[in-house]
């Protein structure tokens, strides 16, 4: 079966994040005063053959420990959804 | 004749354009810092290369904001001369001063090196001295130039001639159909990726940057026929 | 205090006694922190100091020798060139982008300090074999580390170089190497003089990375290097851009006393460092750094080593000038203290002293130590090769083209062209030639810099290796027709406590004396790497040269290769070997193609060198040179195709050479050996009388090999008859040479 | 109140991604051979004050079609939390 697998790879909060903060000042200077705060990550979306849920969780869980974010820097969050 | 180097923070090739317009060329040029709001008076604008606001987000975006833009579009909307090189012309497909926009290039790197363009369009007050067809030696530097537009505006940019130049031989970056510098409609905005810029000297291995310069400068000499002393030192456009 | 404590800082019992005595009580917590990263092997150079105090620092041109954030060189014409290399050696292990990055960044801010403008960059690397999918992944984050941050930044990274070794597969190199130019009058030093002058932060906000930064750095990688990773930092190299703008309008304003980078140990390294320099105090409040999280200590704020932060002494009444500049470029900028008489580098939390400490104990008095040397028993096994044992080459073509297509002796442009190496179109030797050129911008002058080293020499011969490292760092510089007049150098070694490597540290260093003594190129700073080691497994011991050459007038620069048909093709230096297998030892040749690392590498004759070099700058100064190119890693038939293949403003061209050397019975060494003082160069035929007179002026042996032209490289042999070696055409030979680590790579 | 947006920013499908294309194709190597295709956009988190959860997302799709995101290129898509 098919599943695509959203992967959310964001900078652990201790890491500076510089691309964030000059998003963060560039709304605040556009007026968007609101703003608190902006970190900016990626999303990787991998479409997966996994004989279940369980087992495309897995596979994408060892793709992002061993190459899609370095644990040094950066904290990642899976979601399994059925391919659509 | 004056132009106007912008400064954006992050810019880094404002002083590279400065010494090639004012030291080589022998033209007036004086900077423009990006919080300026006024910028009449000048005959053409640069926006020069480097990576405004580092480029975070995607290149140009957050530049395309500055102070200074609104009224680089004013001059443009105004008929002005708005070259812009490098990242330069990625805060025009910002700005949407140029149709498309530009994406990482498609080796995944940033690239520096000589590439071969060819000039498609010798009509415009950017390549006025160049031949048609002719082939321009110039050095890139960028890592997002991957040149990209719809079809349907793809067309559009054919149909009414404003791709200017295109990369002959190899295509550096992956840009749809070679695209190496665009113009608008009306024919007084430019986006070139190469530098021209970085090869007027020959002691630093090349000078068909000057043929760019150059036609902008007859360009301007020949639309401003009342002021004589531009007159006189540019010659008429047919020469 | 227990134990535990400072031992888990990686203080020594001895250091500790010392700080207890020196203060007359035990130390806070925080000053505990701030001794251990002060009185790291990183900052304090402890296993290094004594023997560097050896190194020749004195010259004509020499404004300032080590000691400061950088080097300082007169040019003339009123300007100075400013130089440091620095490595970033264990942040690359772990994370290899942003190790690099931030490496790069780091070095920058060296030349920022002076009050130069960053002008070109160089980056020497070593990694581990590409065939291993770690090893690319590293070469491949590196080189985009520096390019992601020097790109950024627009300054032009010119040159470096790039080995693969085993050696460095778990500990990678990566050393990198800034040149700046100043108005000699303007130079500032890191020193924060003037009781009651501002000491202020700039640039970024201070966060909790890289704590222990420089502590991590001083120790062997082990299994838990994982668990270092909170070490490394994100590179910000936008704001570091406005900090090299920023900074040079402060030098210009006059507002600013002292400036000092702010790397390793951050706030404490920068203000003791600045303090003791000037023999003054400095008393800060914690509670005035802008920080980036909630609820930092004072020890973190301390010990944070956020990157793209400088510390500006300014001149009491001009803070205001200092906050106008930094406003302007958008930058932070907060006054966190003052310069105070009494010696003392004083942190409050507000109305709390957390640390008082001698800025000069912190700063300058960390033990020294005295370790032991002793040869290691691997030379008795390698540091000697019998010629018998090579068998000799069938195939000379083959054995060329096996050598082309090395990762060592590939072109290297898979990397240089993923570095802005144009920007500031002041780049008039690009890379790929011996030694990078700038032109200084009105003035005929100019300078070329090159960085060398090789870790196989050094680890057969570590005294050899580092004079040959010197010896061919300055050819590569006269190539190009400079005069070298300075070097900069990082000195990437394993664990100094142990006897084996320090002996080969001791080494180097005699070696790289004597080398700069004799041709005249003093040191004028440099950084140690020490604990380049992970289980055990050291890399080679690594001198990396940085030298600085200095061009009178641009108009008169020599590239490598080949103008002109019918140039006569010229060899300056020895033709063959003073004895059979001299030149086998340690060579490129012996690694690639019989697959040993063993021998003695050719010994250097700096008598020799030096005549060679004086000749060469004469020929090329007097326009007598096409072209010179030195001949090192894969001898002279390997010289000889780099001189056909052309660069981006010369086409490619043949070359056909023939070597008479009677009684040479070692093909294989003629044309692969690897010997030091040795240049092909090419000229017009009219030029050749001339150049012999030069060659007996200098007594400089010179041959005739041969002719430019035709679209092949012929190498034949005189034994007699003529009997050709190597019948190659160069477009093909080009082509394994340029795509050989894009191969590897895919 | 403050409100934690997720933006997701993903190429058209109809733009080609080369950096989806290279981690697919490493991934590939790796070994995962269940691998079907990879794309790769960013994930940009705005914390944001605003009056309720239907104004949050008003500003923040506001700073996407303004700034965050490219319309030539890219597809956007918004996520309103509750600020944790
Ligand atoms: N890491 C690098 N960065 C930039 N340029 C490099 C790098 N490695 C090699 N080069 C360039 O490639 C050329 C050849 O390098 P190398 O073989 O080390 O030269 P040499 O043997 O003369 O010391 C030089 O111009 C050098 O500057
Ligand atoms: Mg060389």
């Amino acid at each position: 079966m098919e599943f695509l697998v959203k992967v959310e790879v964001t900078l652990k909060k201790t890491v500076a994040d510089p691309q964030g903060q000059a998003v963060y000042s560039a709304l605040r200077d556009m007026g968007f005063e609101g703003t608190r705060e902006v970190r900016v990550g990626k999303l990787i979306e991998v479409r997966v053959e996994g004989e279940d849920r369980e087992h495309a969780r897995s596979l994408v869980d060892e793709m992002c420990r061993r190459l899609l974010a370095n644990p040094v820097i950066e904290d990642y969050r899976l979601e399994v959804g059925v391919d659509g | 004749m004056r132009f106007g180097v912008v400064i954006f923070p992050g810019s880094n090739c404002d002083s590279d354009c400065y010494h090639a317009l004012k030291d080589v060329m022998g033209l007036e040029a004086e900077y423009i810092w990006h919080k300026s709001t006024d910028i009449r008076g000048f005959d053409a604008i640069i926006l020069p290369g480097g990576f405004s606001y580092g480029d975070y987000l995607r290149a140009g975006a957050i530049a395309r904001f500055s102070p200074v833009m609104k009224a680089v579009e004013k001059f443009a909307r105004g008929g002005g001369l708005v070259l812009g090189i490098c990242n330069g012309f990625q805060i025009l497909l910002e700005a949407g001063l140029l149709p498309g926009a530009m994406m990482r290039n498609d080796c995944l790197q940033f690239r520096c090196h000589y590439v071969e363009v060819k000039v498609e369009n010798a009509e415009t007050p950017f390549t006025g001295e160049c031949s048609p067809g002719q082939i321009l030696r110039i050095p890139i530097a960028h890592g997002e130039g991957n040149y990209f537009a719809e079809p349907r505006v793809l067309e559009e940019l054919k149909r009414n001639q404003q791709i200017v130049l295109r990369y002959h031989g190899s295509n550096p970056n992956g840009s749809v159909d070679n695209i190496a510098a665009v113009i608008n409609r009306e024919g007084n905005v430019m986006g070139m990726m190469p530098h021209p810029e970085r090869c007027c000297e020959g002691v630093l291995g090349g000078t068909d940057g000057k043929f760019i310069f150059q036609s902008m400068m007859k360009y301007i000499g020949w639309s401003l026929p009342l002021n004589p002393a531009t007159q006189g030192r540019c010659g008429s456009r047919e020469s | 205090m227990k134990a535990e404590n400072w031992q888990q800082l990686g203080l020594k019992p001895f250091e500790y006694e010392k700080i207890v005595k020196s203060l007359g009580r035990e130390p806070t917590w925080t000053e505990l922190g701030m001794f251990s990263v002060l009185w790291s092997e990183h900052c304090a150079y402890k296993h290094s100091r004594k023997l560097l105090k050896t190194l020749p620092t004195q010259g004509e041109r020499v404004l300032i020798g080590p000691g400061e954030n950088a080097g300082v060189v007169d040019l003339g014409d009123g300007l100075a060139v400013v130089m440091k290399i620095e490595s970033h050696n264990h942040p690359i292990a772990v994370e290899p982008y942003q190790g690099a990055a931030t490496g790069v960044g780091g070095i920058v801010r060296d030349i920022m300090a002076m009050g130069a403008r960053p002008v070109a960059l160089l980056d020497s690397l070593r990694f581990g074999p590409l065939e291993e999918a770690r090893n690319r992944f590293i070469f491949g984050g590196t080189v985009g580390g520096i390019a992601g941050y020097g790109n950024c930044l627009g300054i032009p990274t010119v040159g470096g170089e790039v080995y693969f070794e085993e050696a460095y597969s778990l500990n990678p190199l990566c050393n990198v190497l800034c040149v700046g130019v100043i108005e000699k009058d303007k130079v500032k030093r890191g020193r924060a003089a003037g009781e009651g002058n501002a000491v202020i932060l700039i640039g970024n906000t201070t966060g909790r990375d890289g704590i222990h930064g420089c502590t991590f750095a001083s120790e062997e990688l082990g299994e838990d290097t994982e668990e270092k990773r909170p070490n490394i930092q994100v590179g910000d190299p936008f704001t570091e851009k406005l900090l090299i703008e920023a900074c040079l309008e402060l030098v210009d304003s006059g507002a600013v006393v002292g400036m000092t980078d702010m790397g390793a140990a951050g706030i404490t390294s920068s203000c003791a460092e600045a303090a003791a320099r000037a023999g003054m105090g400095i008393e800060i409040d914690v509670a005035k750094v802008p920080l980036r999280e909630e609820g930092m200590t004072p020890y973190e704020i301390m010990l944070s080593e956020s990157q793209e932060r400088m510390l500006i002494i300014a001149e009491k009444g001009k803070e205001d000038q200092v906050k106008a500049i930094c406003d302007k470029w958008g930058l932070r900028s907060a006054q966190i203290g003052v310069v105070t008489a009494d010696g003392m580098f004083r942190v409050r939390e507000r109305g709390t002293i957390v640390a008082e400490v001698p800025a000069k104990l912190l700063a300058e008095e960390a033990p020294i130590y005295t370790p032991e040397a002793r040869k290691p028993a691997y030379l008795d096994e390698v540091g000697h090769l019998d010629p018998g044992e090579v068998s000799p080459i069938g195939d000379a073509a083959e054995c060329l083209r096996i050598l082309l297509r090395t990762p060592d002796l590939a072109s290297k442009e898979y990397v240089y062209r993923q570095y802005d190496h144009m920007v500031r179109t002041d780049t008039i030797v690009l890379p790929g030639a011996d030694a990078a050129v700038l032109r200084v911008k009105g003035s005929r002058k100019g300078f070329a810099v090159c960085t060398d080293g090789n870790g196989r020499h050094c680890y057969l011969d570590p005294r050899s290796g580092a004079i040959s490292a010197v010896a061919e760092a300055a050819r590569n510089v006269c190539c190009v027709g400079a005069k070298p007049v300075a070097v900069t150098n990082c000195l990437n070694f394993g664990n100094p406590e142990k006897p084996e490597v320090f002996w080969q540290f001791s080494q180097v260093i005699e070696g790289m004396a004597e080398a700069c003594l004799k041709l005249g190129t003093p040191v004028i700073g440099g950084n140690v790497s020490f604990y380049n080691e992970t289980s055990g497994h050291a890399v080679y011991p690594t001198p990396v040269i940085g030298m600085l050459g200095i061009i009178q007038d641009t108009s008169a620069v020599c590239t490598p290769e080949f103008k002109l048909e019918g140039d006569i093709i010229l060899l300056l230096g020895p033709i063959a070997p003073p004895q059979e297998g001299a030149w086998l030892g340690g060579s490129e040749y012996l690694r690639a193609v019989h697959r040993m690392v063993k021998g003695k590498p050719a010994r250097v004759d700096l008598e020799l060198e030096k005549r060679l070099q004086a000749m060469l700058l004469e020929a090329i100064g007097k326009g007598l040179l096409k072209s010179a190119h030195d001949i090192s890693d894969g001898g002279l038939a390997v010289a000889l195709a780099e001189c056909c293949f052309g660069s981006p403003a010369h086409e490619m061209i043949g070359a056909s050479v023939v070597l008479a050397t009677p009684g040479v019975r070692r093909r294989d060494e003629l044309l692969f050996g690897e010997a030091p003082a040795r240049v092909i160069v090419s000229a017009d035929p009219s030029d050749f009388g001339r150049l012999k007179a030069l060659a007996e002026k200098h007594d400089v042996p010179l041959t005739l090999l041969g002719k430019v032209g035709g679209d092949h490289l012929d190498i034949a042999i005189a034994e007699g008859e003529t009997k050709t070696l190597i019948h190659e055409r160069v477009e093909e030979l080009r082509s394994l040479w340029q795509g050989a680590i894009e191969c590897l790579l895919k």
